[in-house]
């Protein structure tokens, strides 16, 4: 177990899947020369050569589409899109093509591509720099959406999606970049479509996913050191597919919920998680399951506006005491 | 008068225009008169097998959208012919043709329009999307343009597992002539010069998007030469000589093949019918309407096998019931073909099997504790 | 009050509004000398020329890209998207650029933009053709999101998208042209952003939209007649801004709901109107929320897989009964 | 050998080449002393404008990306003094310099890159997205390509209100080197050459994206030649003479209004530092970086002035240390201007009020009855 950060478990993840099979290659504006926008590519070019750590023009739509073409004849793409506010000009060949391909040919043809991307919003990059679209691809069925929020689950999950013959979307987060964590050493895959439990707990389960997945889990230890409060953290690490039983079994145990996600509220992650938790245990459930999530509006540039957009530890911490406090009245 | 007699030519990668090399209809010299037979043979199944999927349609056995290839005969089977079985096509909802020309038996064609586990695509893609691993036909795309860039990384792996040479493997990638106002062109074109990769983008130029003149969509109508933003060299043929796209074709995998040189292919061509079998084409002249029908690339060809004294009328009547008999079996083989059952609905979910992967029926409940 | 087609009504509201607004105009693929491909724009090339029903080449990303400018500059541009799944190729511009122009520039440019497409699936137009992605435009800060189900409302709605400033995303659905209703004479307005009621009722609400409303509303009338169960149906017929006081103030009064959506079920509409529900009425609710929605899988082209991965009145039939039945011995 | 000496030229709209007509550095003959030593007045101001942003950056006064003109100067300033106050920009995240010299108070400029209210975009856009009505400034764009689209929009918009004449309105939209490869860039000069729309595309070609030369992203490098697929005229000048952007630009603008004839101006120019602020371009060669600054546009320039005797080194002094006040007063004026307050955060959310507009903030609870 070594401490690194979840730069370089991406980075040397990357490495090593490049090195263990040939047909491994990567693809990305700027990844080689430039060693990509957030240096997680930084040095493969002069490892692996120009074959496979291919600079692309400034053109996602046609290298997503090449990657596709280049899976269906058996090579393993993982694309970098430089964040995932340019995958919208991808998107037609993503959901169109990498997500219906092995499906609507009859399971004829697989589609072994990675497409790695960075969303999140808190750096005053502005509107259309900050957003947060992974509800969007995981609402398509045929992709495989994960967002880890660790280092470890970056190595984990990132070995496999490469070794995973799916369209995998990769979704990190700029501001997880150059967070630090325990990584297992040697070959090790994380199984897609499974939460963590990041922390147990037994008055409230916290549901999050990448960054915002961090900063539950230090409200949720902060609120036991300070007030003895027990909150259960569930990272949910997968998105599509969505593993409903690890919450369920959660808020079985809690009885209450909060869900914490940096993106929009409405139609976001959290209605889904909202949504599953009030079918599937609903006799469990003591209050309503809250969202703390983003204002609805385009990001402003300046700090005190972006400030006042984007959840945070305080918003969450309002939201549990709220929750908690809407169940002792309720006896 | 027709873009193919106005402006017949060719770009080099520098861009500058020439006379075309292109052979035009009559000089069918050199070529063997078997082969010469057996394109007809093609072109007249296609002829009939497309007729035929109109009148499936008619009576609500194929659903959806269908497009047809009627009118594009001679290019459909010229271009095919000049493929190896190594190489790789990508193509449109307009493909029909392309499939049975690819040597895929129409029996499975026709299922697959009918929505039967014995098509193609095994039902799932329906006349839009034709697909046969086998065949290495990887697709009938219904999204315009959509073909374009995943054709461009099949050609990009290809380059990425080895040098050039004759008896390596090249990609087709067929589009239609409104398609080239798509961003998806532009992309994959410009990829395709950069990397040098063995493909060959052939444009059917049927001079129509759905009912909208090639000349009001495309800045440079001319379309073979729309290359130049990238120096990829371009030839236009006439798409109703089958022999001239059989060699135009020729030449274009020879250059992706040994010179890792892409190329567009321009066929213009013409389209007998409606956009889909649906439409009308009210929005076509009577004039236009006659014109096209002195264009039918079957009947034409037909006289020019008969003058040329290649084959008699009676030759050609035979093969003409053998099709008919044939595409009658066609139809009943798809008929006959089981439909899948919904109990399959998940089955090509993913290639990957994963956890908590969704697998409800509308109405079903969720996983509840 | 005439009886005319859903179709019909958009035809006459584009006349209307062309002939009521010399900045109003039209752009589309073959919207002109086709007619359209579902004929919304039938004649409107002969009356008002081709500088006013402008064909387009197939760009979709440029066309409406060039809306938006026409817009920034005081036109009030009307684009036609052939259907909802080629929208996706358009992606950016709506998004990136329709949704945050306005607000971005700090309010200093509006951009009164409509774009009319038609989603849904059911008529075997295989996995490409076939989608729903109306609530990847809900979720966008910055978008109007409107999906009439009836004749009347895609008159009214109309009317108001195209005189609203900003962008509106007109969301029609292909099986519903061709529907009937009564429509008001006149010049008839319907403000964006509240639900209709279509039928009062006292023992479940069934929230639903465009076609799948229509759908709720004939299940609601058969139950009340050979059943004697009185559903409320309530039509969203915007989901950006959503009315959640509508659809709350229904479950106050009948404490059971479901959702019938023809999209996808995981990240759908109805995970929004369940987390809402929940929240928002908590203490009335005796039930949990179900949601009758298609099938997470690319829709197959076949007639028998295509109709078992939609929702159909049945499935909404039995999840009333469920949630009829659970609430019973609940007691 | 930089593109603008190996291959200065020009295409027609046939897609012909032949020598440019453009100005080279030295040959200011015929021009007013005054408006030459204006045009150096404002390079000097955007060069110290660009240099004191970098600083204030470093400072953390300045936030998100930061992308400056360095080394564009004579491009920006020759290009704006074309434009007529009626015509319309559009242009990139690189953008600082353009809207200087386009007239906006440089404070105002200076205020949005700290994201203050005083800003041209209230704070809202910062360094990539400027935006003023009055100056019809119609914005900077952080997504490549994405001006493209709307300001071949804004082109339809005046075409559509009336014909074309020499007082009529007109579009520039720019746009760097490697946005040359995006398929919005296809779309939109396709559009604008079918509609014969007034624009002018002018790609200010500093040979990198952000590490990736033009010649490894471009199939055809010669950028201004790109037009050829849609016969759009090309010209190419070289982005370091402010006199012949000037020149080039007037011309492409008088095509734009009077003939509607949209056109490509391609300024080769050179970026003197990194890609954005944050970018030490490790990937430069020490060669590299020292050929750079014999390119310097402002040095070339003051030393042409003087060498020219159109002013002498007292003179350009004085400008210097004017500019060099104004521009202390201009970050002093950011500075002190306020910040946004937070209750602003709904201001701007929609044109027309709408009812139930979600107005919560985060944790804030949903409506409960
Ligand atoms: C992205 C996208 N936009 C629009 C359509 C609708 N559409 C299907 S075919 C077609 C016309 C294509 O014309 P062309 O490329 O000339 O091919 P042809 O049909 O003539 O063979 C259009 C507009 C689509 N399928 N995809
Ligand atoms: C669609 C999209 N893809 C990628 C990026 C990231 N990006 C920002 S600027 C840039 C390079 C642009 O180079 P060029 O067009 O030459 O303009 P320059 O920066 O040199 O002025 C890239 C790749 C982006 N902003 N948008
Ligand atoms: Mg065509
Ligand atoms: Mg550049």
């Amino acid at each position: 177990m070594a401490v690194i950060t979840y730069r370089q478990a991406l980075h040397d993840t990357l490495r090593a899947e490049l090195s263990r099979d040939p047909n491994v290659f990567l693809m990305g504006e700027e990844i080689g020369v430039f060693e990509g926008s957030y240096k997680i590519t930084a040095g493969l070019l002069t490892e692996f050569g120009p074959e496979r750590i291919r600079d692309t023009p400034i053109a996602e739509e046609g290298f997503v589409g090449a990657a596709i073409g280049a899976a269906m004849l058996g090579l393993r793409p993982v694309v970098e899109i430089m964040t995932i506010n340019f995958s919208i000009l991808a998107m037609d060949q993503i959901v169109n093509h990498a997500a219906k391909i092995h499906t609507m040919f009859g399971g004829q043809s697989k589609v072994p591509l990675v497409i790695r991307t960075p969303g999140g919003g808190g750096q005053q990059l502005a509107a259309t720099h900050s957003q947060n679209l992974e509800v969007w691809y995981a609402h398509v069925p045929g992709l495989k959406v994960v967002v880890p929020a660790t280092p470890a689950d970056a190595k984990g999950l990132l070995a496999a999606s490469i070794r995973d013959d799916d369209p995998v979307m990769f979704i990190e987060h700029l501001a997880l970049y150059n967070t630090k964590g325990e990584v297992p050493d040697g070959d090790y895959v994380t199984e897609i479509g499974k939460a963590a439990v990041m922390k147990q707990g037994s008055d409230i389960t916290i549901v999050s996913y990448s960054r915002m997945a961090a900063v539950a889990l230090d409200v949720a230890k902060r609120l036991e050191e300070d007030e003895g409060v027990s909150a259960e953290v569930i990272d949910l690490r997968s998105l599509r597919p969505l593993d409903r039983r690890t919450i369920l079994e959660s808020v079985k145990k809690t009885h209450k919920a909060v869900v914490l996600e940096e993106d929009w509220l409405s139609y976001g992650v959290g209605a889904e998680i909202a949504a599953t938790i009030q079918e599937g245990a609903f006799d469990y459930l003591d209050a309503p399951v809250r969202r703390v999530a983003a204002a609805e509006i385009p990001l402003p540039y300046a700090k005190p506006l972006e400030l006042a957009a984007l959840p945070d530890a305080t918003a969450l911490v309002k939201v549990i005491h709220e929750t908690l406090d809407a169940t002792r009245f309720r006896g | 008068m027709p873009p193919a007699q106005k402006k017949p030519g060719k770009t080099s990668s520098s861009g500058k225009t020439s006379r075309s090399a292109a052979k035009t209809l009559g000089s069918l010299a050199g070529e063997s008169p078997k082969r010469l037979r057996d394109y007809y043979r093609q072109m007249q199944l296609i002829r009939r097998f497309e007729e035929r999927s109109a009148e499936m349609y008619q009576r609500a056995k194929i659903g959806g959208y269908c497009h047809l290839n009627l009118g594009e005969e001679a290019t459909v089977v010229g271009l095919m012919d000049a493929m190896e079985r190594r190489d790789y096509l990508f193509t449109t909802y307009r493909e029909h043709g392309y499939a049975i020309a690819r040597g895929i038996e129409p029996g499975r064609v026709m299922a697959e329009l009918f929505g039967r586990t014995t098509g193609v695509s095994k039902g799932w893609g329906g006349s839009m999307h034709l697909f046969d691993v086998e065949a290495r036909l990887l697709g009938g795309y219904g999204i315009v343009g959509g073909q374009l860039p995943p054709a461009t990384g099949a050609a990009m792996a290809i380059a990425y597992r080895g040098p050039g040479g004759p008896d390596t493997e090249a990609v087709v990638c067929q589009l239609g002539d409104a398609t080239t106002n798509i961003g998806a062109w532009h992309e994959s074109l410009n990829l395709a010069a950069i990397w040098k990769l063995p493909i060959v983008y052939v444009i059917v130029n049927n001079r129509l998007g759905m009912g909208t003149p090639v000349e009001k969509a495309a800045g440079e109508p001319d379309l073979y030469k729309r290359g130049c933003a990238y120096r990829i060299p371009g030839v236009r043929v006439d798409g109703n000589d089958v022999v001239a796209c059989r060699d135009a074709m020729k030449e274009a995998l020879r250059l992706a093949r040994e010179e890792r040189q892409p190329s567009i292919l321009e066929a213009v061509s013409w389209r007998l019918r409606g956009h889909s079998v649906v439409d009308p084409a009210k929005y076509r002249t009577k004039e236009e309407a006659r014109r096209l029908h002195d264009l039918d690339p079957v009947a034409a060809y037909r006289k020019q096998l008969v003058e040329g004294g290649i084959a008699d009328p009676a030759e050609l009547a035979s093969i003409d019931a053998e099709v008919e008999a044939q595409v009658h079996s066609v139809v009943e083989f798809a008929d006959n073909s089981p439909h899948p059952s919904p109990d399959q609905l998940f089955a090509h979910a993913y290639a990957t099997p994963v956890a908590n992967a969704p697998r409800e029926l509308p109405g079903d409940p969720l996983l509840s504790l």
